[in-house]
């Protein structure tokens, strides 16, 4: 049995954390909730530098060629530091659906760029209310152009390209392009967690490229959402687990009634829970990052499960690190307000927990292997 | 068993609405005013008529109204669209206190002005130290000749920057135990080296202040209780507490039901969604049996009885219901339930809005734990929590970094 | 405001926890968990010379004609005693279908014999796994007699006639009809909770006259189910409040590290949460008892509200009863079983959780008049 | 990351797997044994070929085999229905016990029987008023000459009508604070004086017992450790404990899931329901979460380092779990999850079965709180609950009228 990280993989966390506690500090991360800057650029910068972007991109594409492990383990930590880098759009995303559908010309443009930091890409599906059917489609097609509203976008105010889905009448009913965005229509728009800027796109009979073949929207964006969930839910397990640490070491330096409410059994079960939460979230991500890893069979279990657990632990464990600080964990000044502004975003951003749970269940009835627990 | 008034009940209603639909401010009297005229200009309307603080006797200013018709009124009242809210501490909670503690002339002279609207008072309580623990107050007043002299920090005060006075909680002797070391003031905002800082809330919103006091001076004459008699008097105040904070938010049952009839689940309205019914339901369930344990408690008042417990149940069951819907809302709306933007959240970004501002339900006015606490040892009769600061000199009761 | 029990029903109330102290404690209702008697017919027959059974049949049929407060009080009163009476079958279930749906003649025959306990009648609808649709129900009728099995029918062993709910080919899919049990093949069956006898009930060719007109036996199901509901939430939440004070008292006298448990946070929150429970629940049950007295347009709104917090609260105290009272709990000996045997039955007696939530909504779909909370 | 064994593992595997293939005793050979002769009958040809307690020194009859061989051993023997279970105490916990504390002659006595299961142990720790307060324990044991003399009252002993011999924690000395007057025995079972009684469980079961002590007599060799020094010898073994108590029951994921295709809601399956969904959802990731966890420390194990507390979280979670399962199961069944009947239960009464089994399974070997509090002050490292009793004579701890 072999089912942890290897010792290199554990360096790299080392490493990652290390770096992440000096750029990316919660000060740091705050700049940009009170600025007017869409992302830390800096931080972005050195991101780059140290090869996280092209962690997953193949050699011959300028990438370092590693697994999934690696992507893992440095997800976890910006998802641990609430770092505002637009790093799941473009690694997660784009890259990842230029790995998944792009042609070797459109691979050869973009994974380049996207692995040193050159470019910054995302992807567009949402266009309003709930979330985007066959029928409810909106954005069309026709010979490499699309036209329509997508909102809202992540980082869709600095990505110079966009994965777009869009309607078409052949195949499963949409298809996937790719967008420069040098000349569209965007937005910004706020939400939830302004240390992450979203925008509005607004395509006019807007270049674009197909990618992969037509028809193949819904399966394409089905693979990204499994994949993509993967990493999204090693974010939330970070952000999840430093939210607790942060509950749990205000509440030992609180006292209250002549001693830390840490002693409390009301704060002690209630932070208790959490932890099981993210024990439990955690080692689904594991599952997650194996099945991603070698691409098998389990992924949209297991990428649905590890989404699921996150998603619950996560919101858990920031709204219940608000309530140990009291008061003052409402504040502005305190920095509680970031896990729980974060913790929401990215439980909306791949599609909701309701979305996720009867992902879960149809991968089950898919796969229907009793798990022997 | 009916929802209905008593003969008398319904003749006071009647004569209540008919006064209101007579009096009620005109959109155009209102124009140009900011909220804080607005709501004097209703204020001293009322009270000149003989409707503001009914329950009050009338040589304060009231009406010598019984408890349910002073709840009539406010359903009457809260029918119409007018300014209130800026009055709910003053009145609310400075008023039974004065009128327990203050002498006949304090009386005479600070509950009128009250009533009409014409002072508006504030609470000096909680402290970065003492919040949940409240009789951990550290704000220091020392005598001095006739005065007292008062040095330190409260928190949590709303409107503090437009209030004429101040209902006050410090301490007098650090070296007793800590219940027995406070003493109760009330003072004069206006009062040299008082300062003011609002605090910005994560909603974004700054309802509430910091107020600072470098030797700001309280004569004698505006202690209220014994000295060291702080704690009983302040019990005063907070048992008129308005349970009212965090009753919902903005988002309640109705508003989620509507919005999952509009929001659609491949396809289908998500109404049609049997997880979402059935959170729905639950929902449902805690708002209407909230409401109902609410009539429970105004037909005891209207029996002249004394309700029971059950605005705690209401607070504490609310602010995480609205906490919860506001969340699950978002989730409905999938990606765009993050937006924010005026110009594209949808209704005006009021389930972000929520989400951010619940946190605050579920600790303003007691939070979770302690609303639990309360029950299980006022209601329950269960055993205190054991208090190792009991007896101890407040001057030896052991702090931590983040206090 | 009046919304509150009058003096006279609390009197009764007072009268009823008095007899049934003293008739109806928990070492009597475990003679019959123990025993192999199907009810405590002692019991019984105190009840009826009490005249609860007669409660709200009208006075021409030998009822008292007093109205559902007055019944509530006794079924908030039976649910806290647990008793072991067919109570809910007789009066809930076959006197109520008997007003709503008899006709003169077979009023005339059963109430005055139900008002008196001489007889006992019940209402059969289960037939298996899942609850009966106009599709999947079995039973089949023809001319004035019925065929078919019914599983599990509560007290259906002691009962003199069953009210039958058979498929029919036209109108809303069945009807309901009347059944003398004297000739029918039946066998008890054991359940969650043996303080409450059910039986199978094999049909076959049995003779049976419609109640109301042939075709309406969803629609007369409903009804019934709406204002047996009521009284069933009121036995729930009489015995989620009993098995609260049971743990409470338990917790006050158990000591642990030198304190009694009840002041550990862990158990006074957890009974805190009890009570929060069942104080919703037993509001919504006071909507619910207005709403059948006054025959309102809100019934089925507030019988589906009342039943589903009154089946969540009482899971939740008759389970966390237990597991305050530890080990000891789950001996045999000790009585926190009864409530969480109890508990369970009620919980399916009448159509589940789900089942009630779904029903819960389509009553506010069709009401749809905003509550203003 | 993967879920194979390693070179050396995978060699032991094999050879773990070859024997057992030859060795599992068939069908005819169990014929006519009762439980434990079938038990005694495996266990003593696991012993003959060296695959007993693999973990222990060879001298005391183990193998001297790793962790994680030992993990590997117990995976590939649950592969095969094989007769289990009565050893477990022993083996689990007495014997590690024994290890530390036992002199070296009673070690080379007594651990070979026990490792061929020759001998049964049971325990002797809980009491009436001494559960999750396990160092509360009020059995007497008195010196007399070379011997002890005990009275008292033990209970939740599982095994002790066939046991040989039980461990037995007991009070010497009440007139210390309660950790220090403890001792620890190991005893005969078929000593006079030793009366055993079954406890009925409300599922109706009897796994347990009830074992009283009149004038027991214990020779002073059967002490281990040193008089008042029983608290550290059960903390030996205590740290042994099988948190495998409470894994989940009869119930999980699979088997509701299963059923949630079976029956209908409204003339659908029911997995087809929404709301039905999200609930497995919730509880697959929960039996998910917990497998993995366990691989996790499992690869702990197999690189040599100490897992750790997911055993606890296995039984908190795994409880409850099973309990809301088996409630919703009868649920979906409607009217007939209530039947237990054998003729007409669904799947046997299965879920009726649980639902009564699963509230032991969150109180045995640690309740829930119990759970929370060790994670919350061993993993989390947060403050002990204060404990009113620390440092009193332990006859002048306050008891109540239930205990």
């Amino acid at each position: 049995m072999n089912f942890e990280f290897s010792q290199d993989q554990e360096l790299l966390r080392e490493q990652a954390r290390g770096f992440l506690d000096e750029n990316c500090s919660l000060s740091d991360v705050r700049k940009i909730l009170e600025g007017s800057e869409s992302y830390d650029s800096g931080l972005w910068s050195k991101i780059a530098d140290l090869g996280w972007l092209s962690t997953v991109i193949p050699e011959e594409h300028g990438g370092l060629g590693l697994t999934y492990y690696e992507l893992s383990v440095i997800a976890e930590e910006l998802g641990r530091a609430i770092a505002p880098v637009p790093f799941s759009s473009s690694v997660y995303l784009a890259a990842e659906a230029l790995m998944l559908a792009g042609s070797s010309s459109q691979q050869q443009k973009w994974l380049p760029k996207l692995a040193i930091g050159e470019a910054i890409g995302t992807f567009a599906l949402a266009e309003g209310a709930g979330r985007p059917t066959p029928k409810s489609l909106t954005t069309t097609a026709s010979n490499s152009s699309i036209s329509g509203t997508k909102i809202a976008v992540p980082d869709g105010d600095i990505a110079d390209f966009a994965i777009v889905v869009a309607k078409c009448d052949g195949g499963d009913g949409a298809s996937v392009y790719l967008a420069e965005l040098a000349d569209v229509a965007r937005r910004k728009v706020s939400v939830i967690d302004p240390t992450r800027s979203h925008a509005q796109l607004q395509f006019d009979s807007s270049k674009a490229e197909l990618m992969g073949s037509e028809g193949t929207g819904w399966s394409l964006t089905s693979q990204l959402m499994d994949r993509a969930a993967v990493m999204f839910a090693w974010e939330q397990v970070g952000g999840s687990a430093s939210a607790l640490d942060q509950a749990k070491e205000y509440a030992m330096g609180r006292y209250a009634f002549g001693r830390p409410i840490a002693g409390f059994q009301a704060i002690k079960h209630k932070l208790a829970n959490a932890y099981v939460k993210n024990t439990l979230a955690r080692s689904n991500c594991y599952f997650g990052a194996w099945a991603l890893a070698g691409n098998e069979a389990e992924l949209p279990l297991a990428a649905a499960t590890a989404r699921v657990s996150s998603t619950q632990a996560y919101y858990f464990a920031s709204k219940e690190n608000i309530q140990t600080h009291g008061g003052m964990g409402f504040t502005w000044e305190f920095d509680c307000q970031m896990y729980y502004r974060r913790a929401k975003l990215l439980s909306v951003a791949l599609g909701s927990e309701l979305w996720w749970q009867d992902r879960l269940i149809s991968a089950y009835e898919r796969s229907n292997q009793p798990i022997t627990a | 068993m009916d929802f209905n008034d008593s003969p008398q009940e319904a003749e006071f209603r009647a004569e209540a609405v008919s006064w209101l639909e007579q009096n009620v401010p005109s959109r155009q009297e209102l124009q140009g005013l900011d909220e804080i005229q607005r709501c004097k200009l209703w204020q001293k309307r009322k009270y000149d008529a003989g409707w503001a603080c009914i329950r009050w006797p009338k040589e304060y200013g009231g009406r010598d109204a019984t408890a349910i018709q002073s709840v009539i009124w406010n359903q009457e009242e809260s029918k119409h669209s007018v300014p209130t809210g800026i009055f709910g501490i003053g009145q609310g909670m400075a008023a039974p206190t004065m009128m327990s503690w203050a002498s006949e002339d304090q009386k005479r002279f600070h509950l009128p002005p009250l009533a009409s609207g014409e002072h508006i008072w504030c609470q000096l309580f909680s402290e970065p130290s003492a919040g949940s623990d409240l009789a951990a107050v550290r704000t220091r007043a020392v005598r001095d000749g006739n005065d007292w002299v008062i040095n330190g920090q409260k928190i949590w005060t709303s409107g503090a920057h437009y209030s004429n006075y101040g209902i006050l909680v410090v301490r007098t002797d650090p070296d007793v135990p800590k219940h027995k070391g406070l003493t109760y003031f009330f003072l004069d905002m206006k009062s040299p080296g008082v300062e003011i800082r609002p605090i910005k809330q994560i909603s974004g919103g700054a309802n509430f202040n910091e107020v600072f006091f470098n030797d700001v001076r309280i004569p004698d004459e505006q202690r209220l209780g014994a000295v060291g008699q702080g704690w009983q008097v302040s019990l005063t105040t907070l048992m008129n507490e308005r349970a009212a904070i965090g009753g919902g938010g903005g988002v309640g049952f109705d508003r989620v039901f509507r919005l999952a009839q509009e929001v659609t689940i491949d396809d289908r309205p998500a109404i049609e969604n049997a997880q979402v019914r059935s959170a729905l339901a639950n929902w449902y369930c805690q708002e209407s049996g909230l409401q109902y344990t609410g009539y429970r408690s105004l037909t005891a008042l209207s029996r002249g009885e004394t309700p029971g417990p059950e605005n705690s149940i209401g607070k504490y069951v609310g602010a995480s219901k609205t906490q919860d819907m506001a969340s699950f809302a978002m989730d409905l709306l999938e990606m765009s339930g993050a937006l924010q933007d005026p110009q594209s959240a949808f209704a005006g970004g009021m389930y972000p809005g929520t989400y951010m501002g619940s946190p605050g339900l579920r600790i303003a006015g007691g939070s979770d734990e302690i609303m639990l606490n309360i029950l299980a040892e006022r209601v329950l009769g269960m055993p205190q929590d054991i208090r190792p600061d009991k007896g101890v000199p407040f001057s030896e009761i052991p702090t931590g970094s983040n206090n």
